[in-house]
Order: C-alpha cells, then structure tokens, then sequence
C-alpha cells in the first residue's frame, strides 16, 4: 500500500504496540535512526524485543531506549562495547533478555523473513556454543545449522533519500541492515536526509523499492 | 458480541449476459485498492491493466524483476532490455525500480504482493489452485512463475472462463489437473460469476446472465450464496 | 582474484570441461549472453548441464547449443514456448533430461550456492507435483518443501557495463538471474556492451560486485 | 609415480627476536597473492593492510557492506557513514562496491573471499579457531561477524602473540575457549613462528628468535617440522 509522508518522527510512530518486535538498523552510528528511536521513547511502547546488530552505545538513541526499561529482550551479534554502559548494566542486573546470534546469521534470518523462507542450514557456528540445541544436519560433507527467520512488527531504518513513493537508497556503508530490515517486518519506517519527487531516483540504483516501505519521515536533524 | 449481520443477498444480473473478457478485466480492477502493488500473470489477467483508472495508484509488479511497470510499449519505445514476464516489450513508470530474479521472487514469497491476478485451468472450491499443466502425458512441464505467484500474494485473484470449450465447469469440488498451489486463491471472477473460494467452501457473490439457482446447477458440489 | 578482460569470447571460454554444469543468464532475450553461448559452441564443450529459465528460443543461441547435442541435462522454470522447437523435438525423441524448477525456487537455489546456504525451505511448490519426493516440514502451520543449492562450473551472463575491476551494472530487466548467476558458479564469465575504467561506476549502483567475476568481454555487436 | 620431494627444512631465524606486530603484520601481507580479495579481522589483523605494496591489486572487504575499502580516514575526510568493522571511519578507493549486510556475508559464507585474517585466543593444531569468548562466567557473550568469517573465507589465516602474557601456548592441542569455528583456520602467523595448521596436525614452517627444538619444548602436544 501507499507510503505515508509523515510530517515529523512522532507521526511515524503511531499504532506500535506494547510487546512489539522492534528491528532498528544501523552498524554502529552509521544508519542509525536516531530521531526515529527518540520518538519510539516519546511514544511509550513498553515490553519490547528489538533486534539490532549493537545494543546501544553511550546514553543515547537505543541505549537510551534500554535505560528507560522499554526493552525485554534483545537480538544481536555484538552487544558488549566500549560505551555499551547501559546495556552492561541491564545485562549484568538480570532486566535484559539477550539473544547473540552471529550477525551474517542474523542478516540471513531477517532475510529470510522477508523472503518467505520457512528455515535455512546455515554453516556459520556449527560446532559452537551458539549452536547448542539447534537441529543441524550434514550436507555435502559439512555440519549445518538449521536457523529460523526474525520477522519485525515495526523496522526502524535510516536511509539517505526517499521518494515519494518510498523508494530508498542508501549512503556508503551506512547501507548495512536497513534493506534486509526493511523486507521483515510488517511495518517499516524509514528516517532520510531528503525527500525528491517521484522519478528523480535512478530506477537502477533504488535499494529499497517502495512495496517495502510504510512511513517515511525527513530527519529534522538533516543538513 | 454484536450479532452477525445478515448476509448480502447475492447481486444476480439478469437483464445481460455473461461477462466479456475486457468486462471480466474491469470487474476484478474494480476490487483492487487504491496503492495497490500487484502483479497481473500472463495472459488474460493483463487485460486487467487497461482497467485501472489514472490515479489508482497501482504499482505493477513484473516477476522479471521491476516495480512499477508502465503499459506495453508503442513502437517506437521497444526496449528489448524492457520487457515484462511474458516477455512482451513494456515501458517504465517514474517511481519504477529494478531488481534481480532472486529479489524478485522474494519480495513474492515473503507476501509483499498485495495482490496477484492469474489465470487458471481449474480452482476447487477450498482455494487450490491448477494452472501450470493440462495432465497430458505428452505434455512438456513448463511452470514459470505461476507456483510463487501462487503461495505469495496476500491475495490471489483468479480470472477465467467458467466454463471450458466442452462446458465443463473449471470451479471444481477438487482439481484434476496437477496443482500449482494448495488453497491458495481468495476470489475467482468468471464471466457467469464472481466466486469467494477457500476453507468455507465456493460462496457466489454476484451473477452475470445467470441465476444463482441455474448457476448452482451447471456446477458440481455445493455452492454458497452471499 | 582480478578479472581477466578478455579479446574476444572464444578466449572467455578457455577451459570449459566436458560434463560442467553451465548457468545461462537470461530471460527470454533480455540479458541473454548469446555471443558467450556462440563461442562455447565453437570451443566444444559437450555433455553439459544447463541451468537457465528457458531452454531456448528459435535456431540460435541456447536452442543452437541443444541442437548440437552438446547439452546432456536442462535445468530450467519454462522450456516450453512457442519457438523452442529444438528443445520440444529433443524432449520428445528423449535425447535431453529435463528438471523443471519453479521460476523463484530456481533463483533462490542459485542465490544459496552463491551465499553458503546448505538447504532452505520453501512453501511454494508444496503438495504440487514438483514437490512429489522432496522432504517436506510444516513450519509456522505451513508445508515447507526442502531444496538444495544449485552450482555452476561456469556462469555466462549478460550485463550491460563492466569496468576494469569486473564490477557489474545491467540495464531494465536485462538484469533478471545476471547478478546471481555471478554468485554461483566457479568461473563467471560476463558479455557487457561496455568496458569503462575503474572509478567510473558509481560504487552505490554496482550490482555485481567484482569479487564475484572472473572474465568480461565486450560484446563484438555491441553499439 | 615420482617420490616425494625431500621436505623443504624449516628455516630458523636465529639471528633476531621474535617478530614485532609490525613485521608479523609484514610476514602475513608477505603471503597474500597479488589480486587477492581479503577481509581482515578487527585489531591487529587491520595492521596487514599497511604492509600490502602498492600495486598488489589486493582488494579489501569489510563485512558491514563494501569492497574496496581504502586506508583510514585522515582529519577532514572523516565521513560518518563510511566505517570498517571495528567502526573506524575509512576511505573508499575506485572500483569500490556497497552492498546490504545480507549481500555482505552471503559473499562471506559463500566462499568467496581468498584470504581472511583474524586474531584469536586459542588456535588449535587441527584448525579449530577460538576467538570470540574467553569462557568467563561474567563476560557479556559478542560474536559479531567472527563466526561467519571463520567459515567462509577459502583460507582462514590467524595472526595472534604466539603465548598469553603468563607465558600460556595459543596454539594448543584442543581450544579450551569456547569455539568460533571448526577446522577453519589453514595458517598462524606469530611472533616466534608460522605454522601450517589442520588435519595433518601443527607444522612450523619457520622460527623467529628460537630454534624449533625450543619452540617444540614451549608447546604442548607433537608438531611437525616442514
């Protein structure tokens, strides 16, 4: 359905829910949605499980989410940081749930939400600790993992430009999760530097086409 | 708890006959939302572009790798770089994006599609559908597309003819062709009828040239009415 | 390792063996590598496999190939159209095998070899007759069918520029099982219209990254 | 069939000490093939890149979304959203790719990277890596992208002090750290040798600043001379 031009970050997120399954891109600060993750604090949503490649990094945006007490449970490769204070401290405390899941193995299963795979065997930490209790089976001579996919209610991602449609491309590696991100959840909200009109997007180069994209807001940070 | 409503009456048309193909194309562009993403199969559902109002804001999706699909293309714009999944020349939309096969049908079987339009040897009742192979032994198998477009849209539209040449009825109690996807298809527009199918079973929404009683009895098993 | 830019596509062949399995990008003529499916034709390769989406068109390129008796096995979505008589008459006279694979299974088996995954599960195709001995699982309620990887010796595709890295664009729907096929086979081998410098593709619009080819040649009908 | 070649001997490098970060970070570019495409771990693994010549067409990966990474980001080039793994701004060099993190480590897992190069805390003689946990009861677990890349690259090269800072042997009979990685690691480079690694056991291919009877002495389990 039709994309929704949201007039700020508030806007965009209506109707999140308590116990939501939130996914937020971003690879370190790099298509962080910083704005779009203040807003979610703003609106409430309590009981979360988000799933995102850190934990949060200082005080503020996902960190800051954390320290509110908004999040049950979280999904990620590498949460342990040098300013992932916050987190460390939940963690340490027993308030915070904690998935680690290798993260090619968690881009893998986020793909695989969008992508209507039921399941896939994985080779990536076979024989590890982060494999104990999942099923796995040989193939061609080598021990693999069967993973399950992550599906989102809500996407969080940060994108460089949006068309009005909601077509979206990416800026350098600031790219990282948000495509995957944005074709696994039933809701995806995408926070850019700048909206164009339809058409002044290179039909080659979209990343994100619009069929992925619910809501997209303008970064009021953005230059 | 509200008490259910009554049920609609089934719409029978009887002062006209049945629906022609252009007229069966413009019946299911009626049912397809504003802002819908949609991908029309080979064929017949085609036509169901050519019914589409300007500012439906339907985006076409082209299992051969491209969003917002633009109409076949005049000459002059042949692109053989351009074409849609039956591999006629088209031409692109602004707004339009290009992707790779993979991409493609993924965005097909993770259930982005609004909706998919197909067409059809046979539908049962309870939804399965049979298009992709006749069941003749010397027939060479050749499916395409048809089988993610099956299991992927959030709603699968079949448009066909009621009746084959012979006047069997093709909305069967079970299909006899070999099947492209189990209970898969919502909505079934015929030239004599519109059919909801699925776990309830065949219910007739509307007719064409035809009564629900007279309808009722050119097919076999049992039939609903709204 | 760096990509070979080759004179011609006679030199792009060099070392195809008897009995590989070939990808052969393409749909319908849209990115069909035809001068690539010519010279492998006069290099003389012979009991192949060939995985493309159809199995050829007319008297030339792919239906020339089969016409030779040079292709053993097709693994393909859709050889029956109205001008693959050389594959119809093949099919009938039992002088060709035949695996027909639905059109998006075909592609996410191609995309497994190339990413690493041992084994998916899909739900289309489930109690169809392409599912008929396949091992099935039901996943959240739904009949998944297991499918295996599809890998290519060599991969022939067509894209539209190259540059002297291999990086690959492609133009429209020319694009279709190009990008790939790239990452699935152990020798990838592109017909391109055009070679152009290093720096010259906008490294936010690269489809296929240059890791991925192996040997580019410019078309001789190229414009 | 002709005899096996006489064993080239290890070579001890008596003359000197042990190699310092810089020269083993030499010792490892050393044995990277011109065109190579390489992915180097984060710490000390990102030290190989200094030592790769000019004009050895090696091209760098990093797992968060490109090829072609150039050098660090000097001041006024720093560019937040053009980071390597460890989160370091970088550069781009021509001829660079971006891509989405699933595209990233599909080309990871997928075997398609020549060379990786990472650090560890325990090599084993058979190849098992153990790189990512220490085992500590109270240590937050973080992966990372550490497992996908002991899996996927088509040699697995590990760069690490050959002993902890209690005098500990990294290269070991079995890890006793939780594992990255099964049989993936092909070659070690430390600061006292070079081992070949993998089903055939632990076999040094050279010494620096001790004689292989020595370093036999310090490690525990057999090792092979080349």
């Amino acid at each position: 359905m039709s994309v929704r031009v949201c007039a700020d970050p508030d806007e965009a997120m209506a109707g999140i829910e308590d116990g939501s399954t939130v996914l937020v891109g971003g690879f370190g600060m790099a298509g962080m949605p910083v704005e779009l993750i203040d807003a979610l604090i703003r609106q409430g949503a309590t009981e979360l499980t988000v799933v995102s490649n850190n934990a949060g990094n200082g005080d503020t945006g996902l960190a800051a989410l954390l320290d509110k007490g908004r999040v049950r449970r979280i999904v990620c490769s590498f949460p342990r940081q040098s300013d992932s204070w916050v987190f460390d401290r939940l963690y340490r405390e027993g308030r915070i749930e904690l998935e680690v899941v290798p993260q090619g193995t968690l881009a893998e299963r986020l793909r695989a939400a969008g992508a209507g795979i039921g399941a896939f065997y994985s080779p990536t930490g076979a024989g590890t600790p982060l494999a104990e209790g999942k099923e796995t089976r040989e193939i061609a001579g080598r021990t693999h993992v069967l993973e399950y996919p992550i599906k989102g209610d809500v996407a969080l991602i940060g994108a460089h430009r949006a068309d009005r449609m909601g077509n979206l491309v990416y800026r350098r590696t600031a790219r990282n999760f948000g495509p995957v991100m944005a074709t696994a959840a039933t809701t995806v909200v995408a926070q850019v530097h700048e909206i164009v009109d339809i058409g002044a997007l290179d039909p080659e180069a979209v990343v994100t086409p619009s069929i992925y994209v619910d809501r997209v807001v303008r970064a009021v940070s953005a230059a | 708890m509200n008490p259910t409503p009554p049920p609609h009456p089934v719409v029978e048309h009887l002062d006209r006959g049945p629906l022609t193909k252009h007229e069966m194309a413009a019946r299911v562009a009626r049912d397809i939302p504003h802002g819908s993403y949609v991908n029309l199969g080979i064929g017949q559902p085609t036509l169901v572009a050519d019914h589409l109002p300007d500012g439906a804001g339907v985006v076409l999706h082209t299992e051969n790798g491209m969003l917002n699909m633009g109409p076949a293309a005049q000459e002059g714009e042949i692109d053989p770089d351009l074409t849609n999944a039956g591999k006629i020349p088209v031409t692109e939309l602004p707004g339009a994006a290009y992707f790779h096969h993979a991409d493609s049908f993924a965005m097909m079987r993770g259930g982005h599609l609004d909706i998919c339009v197909l067409g059809a040897f046979q539908v049962s009742a309870a939804g399965d559908l049979a298009n992709w192979h006749t069941g003749a032994p010397d027939a060479i198998p050749a499916v395409g597309g048809a089988m993610d477009l099956a299991i992927g849209a959030k709603r699968v539209f079949v448009m066909m003819s009621l009746f084959t040449r012979d006047g069997a009825p093709k909305l069967v109690p079970e299909c006899t062709y070999p099947l492209t996807g189990l209970r898969c298809v919502d909505r079934v527009y015929t030239d004599f009828a519109t059919f909801q199918v699925g776990s309830g079973g065949a219910t007739v929404l509307e007719t064409f040239g035809i009564s629900f009683a007279d309808l009722a009895e050119r097919l076999d098993g049992p039939l609903s009415r709204r």
